[in-house]
């Protein structure tokens, strides 16, 4: 079965980011497809490379950076809702007059449409959020 | 039929009642993250819960169970325990999940 | 909406699904009502078979007379009244959300189908996709 | 005395009956953001706003009242519009300063 | 804790505040009780009069037996225990909240002083500074 | 008197940003003295460089670095939550070996022992938060 993913939440504020990581490697396990994992609202947070969390602590983007290269998943940022908040890859910073981006590997950034995309497309969409 | 998903606290927030009021018998409600914590038994949501048991499945998410410290003993009667992977087999299984953040 | 927001049109290739879009939270105290109202405008472009339910506080997103200035927001509210352009029709509104809120149809800034509970619960069941934000 | 803040919706979290429980005699409560949902007549919070008026102040922000579209004749008798100048004056004039985030 | 955290110890001056830092949340769901925590460590180096209170879901903050492997983060209760080698000692509990979640101070895992409404409320009126998160 | 403010969400997300800007505007109105605006949890969010909100809505990270500028503010971000979310200055970027930074204009980054030092030394500390 084909499953997207909807991220709302920030990495460490709300649990949302950790229950999405968690459900996805379980259907991954499963032999569950993921058709994408779309990140919305501060979800868009959880696409950030400069993040340093405690070394004792769970790194939040990079587990998602390294689950996306071993089942090549599709992890898109949403481009209206990064732009408010932040989150940049190197176009955008371009476009937009920024001398800095901050996109992890493994993240795209794109439209809307890929969330509608993914309810489409997918089977189920599961959302996890505050 | 729909898989409702609550992740609220019922003594911090309205959603668990919201979700009570609209899910259909035959429907299905998980509880996870700080939503697991109406799945104890003795609280005021126990009366709650109990009737929505007469025609509906309650799961509660076991990882977030442990992680809050709340022994399975104390749990409702007629809540099933469930993992990730079983998350995952729900979804599958119900016709749409709608969350009720 | 930039343009990247639009270059996904039509990626649906064909299929129609029931898509229901459950506002339950309240406007400007936080972003949600906002941004799921800019979902709601980009999916209108999928031609999908698109549902707005508000329930709880999703109901005070459609109050008349919103006026901003004094926090410093963009009054968003005109725009629910732009979505039947976008032939974004179905709205409905939970009852007991309204009545609970001390308000009525009358009070609300566009025409909305006002359903009880087993009416919404109805509605509910027969989506393919749900969105909550 | 205290001033206490009150920034959620009654309708969504218990926040406004945790502070009203433990708010004294003389204290002041300022409902601002979606904490003015709280001070309109006709819902099942106006018995606890107007207890707390035997007792208490209570003030609403205004601009957060006019962004949600609800017109001042719709406020609980007795509930005090101010605006950002009047929050700055109330911390001011209390002990300090109790937020029920 | 980063250096940085440590760099501004003793800029009290030899003032004494009253300082309350209210966890009304719960661990886990959301990161508030963690980074409340986190404050309360930092400030017990500027020799301030502490309390914690815990309210509402703020008291599940408090109960034994977390185990958080299955969430895959780290279990920070234990810290809680430490908070005397700070000499951060008055931990103070709502019976109310307690007695509304089934639990009472054995089901805790440090000694705490339990509050009734009134002695609650006292407690907060002599605060010179109430941190909420 | 000698406000402290506390900033506990991000922008945009939560009105928390928004309700603490007016206070303290409101307050400098007056002609009170702000100590300092300290920014934990999501609010270190506030302090970013790269955010591009639409150009009908207001800029929050903008607008706190102009009224810093205009009235002497100092705006901190706290360093453990700043690196948990990824927000960054050039010496915290050095430090941890990440190849950008994106701290605003006006802000600084400090430990918690400056939002202490506020409690302490500000007559009145205000929480805006979620």
């Amino acid at each position: 079965m084909k499953f997207g993913i909807l991220v709302n939440e920030g990495p460490y504020t709300h649990q949302a980011s950790d229950s999405a990581y968690q459900f996805t490697k379980a259907a991954l396990e499963k032999g569950h497809e993921i058709f994408r994992v779309f990140f919305y609202h501060d979800g868009v947070n959880n696409g950030t490379r400069l993040s340093v969390p405690p070394q004792d602590d769970r790194h939040i983007t990079n587990r998602w950076s390294a689950l996306a290269k071993e089942h090549q998943l599709d992890l898109v940022v949403c481009v209206a809702a990064a732009q408010r908040r932040g989150l940049l890859d190197a176009n955008e910073a371009k476009r937009n007059g920024k001398d800095a981006d901050n996109i992890a590997d493994g993240f795209r950034i794109s439209g809307l449409g890929q969330l509608i995309e993914a309810g489409i497309q997918a089977d189920r969409l599961v959302v996890f959020g505050d | 039929m729909l898989l409702h998903t609550v992740n609220k606290s019922p003594f911090e927030r309205h959603s668990l009642q919201s979700c009570l009021r609209f899910a259909q018998a035959g429907s299905s409600i998980l509880l996870l993250e700080d939503g697991i914590y109406a799945a104890i038994q003795g609280t005021q949501f126990q009366p709650l819960l109990q009737e929505a048991l007469n025609d509906k499945k309650v799961y509660a998410l076991l990882p977030d169970l442990q992680a809050r410290g709340l022994p399975s003993e104390k749990i409702i009667e007629g809540i099933t325990l469930v993992d990730y992977g079983d998350f995952v087999d729900l979804v599958a299984s119900h016709s749409a999940t709608q969350a009720w953040l | 909406m930039s343009d990247e927001d639009m270059m996904d049109d039509e990626a649906g290739g064909g299929v129609v699904k029931k898509f229901l879009y459950v506002n339950r939270k309240a406007p400007y105290g936080t972003i949600y009502a906002l941004e799921s109202l800019e979902v709601v405008l980009i999916g209108a472009a999928f031609d999908q078979d698109v549902s707005l339910a508000f329930i709880d506080d999703g109901v005070y997103q459609l109050t008349k007379g919103q006026q901003t200035d004094g926090i410093g927001m963009k009054n968003f509210s005109p725009t629910y009244r732009a979505l039947e352009m976008y032939d974004v029709e179905k709205l409905y509104v939970d009852q007991d959300s309204l009545t609970a809120r001390g308000l009525n149809a009358e009070d609300l800034i566009v025409p909305v189908e006002v359903l009880n509970t087993t009416q919404m619960a109805e509605l509910m069941e027969t989506q393919d996709v749900v969105f909550s934000f």
